[in-house]
């Protein structure tokens, strides 16, 4: 067993994780921990392959998309985080459960 | 050496599972959040280990990122903190 | 042998990731996320991203964690702290969990499959052999030596681009969520005389250790984004310490500040095309200058967007100043 | 090497909306509405021009930096694509008159409401983008351009249930393209390449294109709110502003429609099978039947038309069945492809006119009422006659009645299931139409029904009501062209052929 | 093996020690105050060693400069830290706040 592949095959755990923590988790920022976790497993997977692909250094490119894929993933937290702050401030709601 | 290096870090890997088990236990809240300082601190161990065992001293600069970055989630957490505390009476 | 340090990272790390998800208290998924995200920090150092890790640890959990923890602060109970133990504050209600089971279970049971076939997929994927050679060989017309900034700000500049723009549209849409708050002086908060000491001594060395990643992302690991997110800790600790830059300076001015990078990068590409190149095609003598100047414009913005992001959530419950209805 | 023309309108398509709402950025509240109108008029000028351009030179191309693929990214405006920023300009810039308008009229404080322009424009860009796109990754990005904007704008309002059905929305958002990158990741790491044209020709059939088949298909069937996962739709359409609400429904879900569509006929050629086609296929049935179910069990009339777009939606995914033929089964006739999926285009564009024009309804009667219950809308001839008469032809472009656009799409879907021996598709068509016109004539006769007590109808704008009329007019206005519009389609060369010969020919005519 | 390496492999093994000591000790003992002492001591010692190790290995002036700034960044959000979650802690155990303890 390679080290990259015990990298990918981690990723496709926390991806799962993440998936499963999505649908479970009830409260907000779990959610969006979740998210941020299933965006650590997709971006484990692109640089576990580029590892592979080394030469005389491992695959930039699929460096770069995860340095970009980070910054968007990060983008959309806040975003979701100040929806979720805002929610808690206007109804005190910390779940989707009461919604409607 | 390398070998050496190799069983430093898994060592201190293990430190960090070990550590972890206070997390799962508890019981109070700052045991938990201690833990996650052990994390800390011996993640910067493994990083400097790692960049002498792979002779990659632009390790050292990741490990300097997570410092400077964690004094700004120590300061976060003060405020934090403090914020609660005036809710206490 | 050194395969040890992987199987145990990666071990820890899964173990972080259902810890931190399954944890009842919300200031524990907090923690542990933070340690989630140095475990995958040294999983990138593993790998060989130096420059992921950088990343990871500036803004992933960085910035990112620095905004949890200012949560935390929002969702702690505004009522009825007195009578429990703190330590119950961030507990979840609990609800019914007996109608949860069955539509749990499958759920569990079809995550389990979907983690079985995800686990073949990795597991006999092709080689499909990457891009390095093809990179290697441009590279010396890229401008710059180090591959990854090469791909960041040359081969693949157009995605950066939208990425500077996805983090400004970031902002844009906290202002919608949250209510612009940024303009509005903070209350009058007391300046914390041991945090002004630490914001005295730690704010030069973030801004020369950010100067210095953004310089070394020419040659090696580091780069705009990366030093953006330190800069933007500059701007986040003056907040803290009681002075928001961006309540000070002219609105104008903040907006420029905002705007430059993507501003500047789409005019200068502009310029390329009425030059008859394409976007983003710079001539091969200026390719190196040129991406200075974009990384360092382009970090600037980034990192009063940052502020500016945190800046906003920070001030959120500041007054509840209710919207009116309008549709 | 890469023998097709260059051109810079994909890149400017994509920059000069974001410039003008970087611009917009500097105003005041009034400022940036102007800006911001002028921007959309601009864009869709410069859309309108680069379409002609497409229809005189074929394909264009802009390859960025100078670099090609599968270093560098390729921007590909081919017949397909421009038809689609076609239909955005249009549909935008009606949208966006009709914004300046509906923003002005309404008195309201909502801080946020004046970044509807700048929002907007980034959302159209990335919609570009999506369009123009010909790079997994970049893909991705656009996707995450356009769900940010879109999740801004739906929340607009600042109110409670429009904040819940945001942040919904988001999450839904962020799960769809975090699946969509997983499934990226490994095309990527199984053939080293992002590029969608030399992806196909070197993708080989295994369990990792199998997998990043189905984890694709999900992200987007969760962006495009397909079946099992529409839940984020009603909510967050019904609660966006009226304008708002139109963009979501008639541009921004179109955008995964595309990527699903160009990837299962330009990428995943030889790893789809017959069973995967037709079980997208019956989550798309179940959606038709389903939504419209829902919609004509609905009391406000913007859920009912929010329902109506999942419905409208499934349309979409039935025809990825048809795609693939059942093994051993050979077509009648030789082009059973080409009606499949012109008529999934020719959906997508009636469905954005009339839905659009649906919604800016919605608006003004809400604008009318402060309401939009639909048991107030008794006598809404005799009050808003034009909305009324917009309603009117709207609905009769979603049915399906001859001649409106949602006809065509729906007769050419009907020729491409019979042409591909999947007749039990038929009936499904059949009854989402008998479903859609018991909701829409429901609202019509409500529309004509005598009022039962004292409506007070707040005079509306007459400019607005009109370009709802216009928009519906729209849906109908597209038959005329419909020959010239299917043979521009099909002569890009992409899909017009067949999956088989894509392989072998390659998408860039290259030798 | 070169005098270097001695050093280096010496200075290490103490850092080991002190961290093998601090999760012991943040296991072992019963309150935690004894095992935020224990952590905080023992952690930035090892550390401390550790780092010492390492700079001797790598023999450069920048480098050495960095893994000094290192610990002391570390020393500086520890020792914060362990402060706040003391002080934490003890809010908790104010009078009215006593009810969950252990």
């Amino acid at each position: 067993m390679e080290t990259y592949q015990i990298y990918s095959l981690t990723s496709a755990i926390l991806f799962i994780i993440g998936i499963g923590g999505i649908f479970m988790a009830r409260h907000f920022i779990k959610k969006i921990i979740a998210t941020v976790i299933m965006g650590g497993g997709v971006f484990l997977s692109f640089v576990s392959f580029a590892q592979r692909d080394a030469i005389t250094f491992a695959d930039p490119v699929p460096h770069a998309l995860v340095i970009t894929g980070i910054v968007v993933a990060v983008a959309s937290a806040a975003l979701a985080l100040a929806l979720a702050r805002r929610i808690y401030q206007l109804t005190g709601e910390e779940t989707f459960t009461n919604d409607k | 050496m390398n070998v050496f290096f190799i069983i430093v870090s898994v060592f201190l890997l293990l430190n960090i599972a070990l550590g972890l088990f206070r997390v799962w236990r508890g019981p109070t809240i700052a045991d938990r959040l201690l833990t996650t300082q052990l994390f800390g601190t011996t993640g910067m161990a493994i990083l400097i280990v790692l960049a002498g065992y792979l002779q990659e001293l632009t390790l050292l600069n990741v490990a300097i990122t997570f410092n400077v970055l964690a004094i700004l989630l120590v300061i976060g957490l003060v405020k934090v903190w403090k914020i609660k505390k005036g809710d206490t009476p | 042998m050194s395969i040890l340090i992987d199987i145990l990272l990666a071990i820890i790390m899964v173990y972080l990731a259902i810890q931190c998800l399954l944890t009842p208290r919300l200031i524990q998924s907090v923690f542990l996320f933070f340690a989630f995200g140095l475990g995958l920090a040294l999983a990138w150092v593993r790998l060989g991203a130096i420059d992921v890790a950088i990343t990871e640890a500036a803004i992933a959990a960085g910035f990112l964690g620095v905004l949890f923890l200012d949560a935390l602060k929002s969702f702690a109970p505004k009522v009825s702290v007195k009578q429990d133990n703190l330590e119950d504050i961030y507990k979840l209600p609990r609800r019914n969990i007996k109608s949860l089971i069955l539509p749990r279970v499958i759920l569990v049971l079809g995550l389990a499959l979907f983690l079985f076939i995800a686990l073949e997929a990795v597991w006999m994927i092709p080689d499909g052999g990457g891009l390095t050679a093809s990179a290697e060989a441009l590279l010396p017309q890229s401008g710059v030596e180090h591959p990854v900034t090469a791909v960041l700000l040359n081969f693949r500049a157009y995605d950066t681009w939208l990425e500077i723009g996805v983090i400004l549209l970031g902002l844009l849409g906290v202002f919608v969520a949250g209510g612009i708050k940024l303009y509005k002086k903070p209350g009058a908060s007391k300046p914390d005389p041991m945090l002004r000491q630490v914001i005295l001594f730690v704010t030069p060395v973030l801004f020369l250790f950010g100067a210095f990643l953004l310089y070394i992302g020419k040659t090696g690991p580091g780069g705009a984004f990366q030093a953006a997110v330190l800069w933007g800790a500059i701007g986040i600790l003056l907040h803290l310490g009681g002075k928001p830059i961006f309540a000070m300076i002219p609105r104008w001015l903040f907006h420029l500040i905002l705007t430059m990078g993507l501003g500047f990068f789409l005019v200068l590409g502009f310029l390329l095309i009425a030059d008859g190149r394409t976007l983003f095609e710079y001539p091969p003598a200026y390719a190196g200058l040129l991406i200075l100047i974009i990384e360092t414009l382009g970090a600037i913005s980034i990192a009063a967007a940052l502020t500016a992001i945190y800046a906003n959530l920070n001030q959120m419950e500041e007054e509840t100043n209710e919207v009116e209805p309008t549709t | 090497m890469i023998h097709l023309p260059s051109s810079p309108f994909p890149a400017l398509l994509v920059g000069l909306p974001i410039l003008m709402a970087t611009l917009s950025l500097f105003f005041r509240p009034g400022g940036k509405a102007a800006v911001g109108l002028m921007g959309s008029i601009l864009t869709a000028g410069l859309a309108l021009i680069a379409f002609v351009e497409v229809t005189q030179r074929g394909t264009v191309i802009h390859i960025l930096g100078g670099w090609e693929p599968p270093l560098g990214i390729l921007l590909r405006m081919d017949s397909l694509a421009a038809v689609f920023i076609g239909m955005t300009a249009i549909v935008g810039v009606f949208i966006s008159l009709y914004a300046w308008g509906y923003f002005r009229a309404q008195e309201t404080s909502a801080e946020g409401l004046p970044l509807f322009w700048p929002l907007w424009l980034f959302l159209w860009a990335g919609l570009n983008g999506l369009f123009l796109s010909n790079d997994l990754f970049n893909l991705f990005v656009t996707i995450e351009v356009i769900g940010i904007s879109a999740v801004s704008l739906a929340v607009l309002t600042g109110k409670t249930p429009a904040l819940f059905a945001g942040l919904r929305y988001l999450l839904a958002a962020i799960t769809g393209s975090m699946a969509y990158l997983f499934g990226v990741s490994l095309l990527y790491g199984s053939t080293g390449t992002l590029d969608l044209g030399l992806l196909g020709e070197v993708l080989e059939p295994g369990p990792t294109t199998s997998f990043s088949l189905l984890v694709i298909t999900l992200g987007l069937m969760i962006k495009m709110a397909g079946f099992p996962f529409h839940f984020w739709l009603p909510p967050a359409h019904s609660s966006a502003p009226a304008p708002v609400s139109a963009l979501l429904s008639a541009l921004v879900v179109k955008g995964a429609f595309y990527i699903l569509l160009r990837l299962w006929m330009e990428v995943f050629g030889v790893s789809l099978t017959y069973a995967a086609g037709q079980l997208i296929g019956l989550a798309g049935a179940i959606a038709v039947i389903w939504g419209s179910w829902q919609a004509l069990i609905q009391t406000s009339f913007k859920l009912i038309v929010a329902h109506s777009s999942v419905a409208q939606l499934g349309y979409l995914l039935m025809v990825f069945p048809l795609l693939i033929l059942a093994p051993g089964v050979s077509a009648d006739s030789a082009d059973w492809l080409s009606p499949a999926w012109t008529a999934g285009i020719y959906q997508v564009i009636a469905h954005a006119f009339a839905k659009a024009s649906f919604f800016l309804s919605a608006g003004l009667i809400i604008m009318a009422l402060g309401h939009d219950r639909i048991e107030s809308l008794r006598d809404l001839v005799g009050n808003m006659r034009i909305t009324a008469l917009a309603i009117g032809i709207a609905g009769v472009s979603l049915i399906g009645l001859p001649p409106s656009g949602g006809f065509m799409a729906k007769w050419m879907l009907l020729k491409g299931i019979f042409l591909s021996g999947q007749w039990w598709w038929a009936p499904v068509v059949l009854m989402g139409s008998l479903l859609t016109a018991g909701y829409v004539f429901m609202l019509l006769r409500l529309a004509f029904a005598p009022a039962r007590e004292m409506n007070t109808f707040r005079p509306v704008p007459k400019s607005l009501e009109i370009i709802a009329l216009m928009l519906a007019l729209g849906s109908f206005l597209i038959v005329f062209p419909a020959d010239s519009l299917i043979q521009f389609l099909e002569s890009s060369g992409v899909f017009g052929s067949g999956i088989e010969s894509i392989i072998e020919g390659g998408v860039y005519g290259n030798d | 093996m070169m005098i270097k390496e001695i050093i280096t492999v010496i200075l290490i093994v103490v850092g080991c020690f002190f961290f093998l000591a601090g999760t012991l000790g943040v296991l072992r003992f019963p309150d935690l105050f004894s095992r935020l002492h224990a952590l905080t001591k023992a952690d930035n010692l090892g550390l401390g060693f550790i780092a010492a190790g390492m700079a001797v290995y790598i023999a450069s002036p920048w480098a050495a400069l960095k893994i000094l700034s290192i610990w002391v960044f570390t020393l500086l959000a520890s020792s914060t830290s362990c402060y706040l979650i003391a002080r934490f802690q003890k809010e908790q155990e104010q009078p009215e706040n006593r009810k969950e303890q252990e």
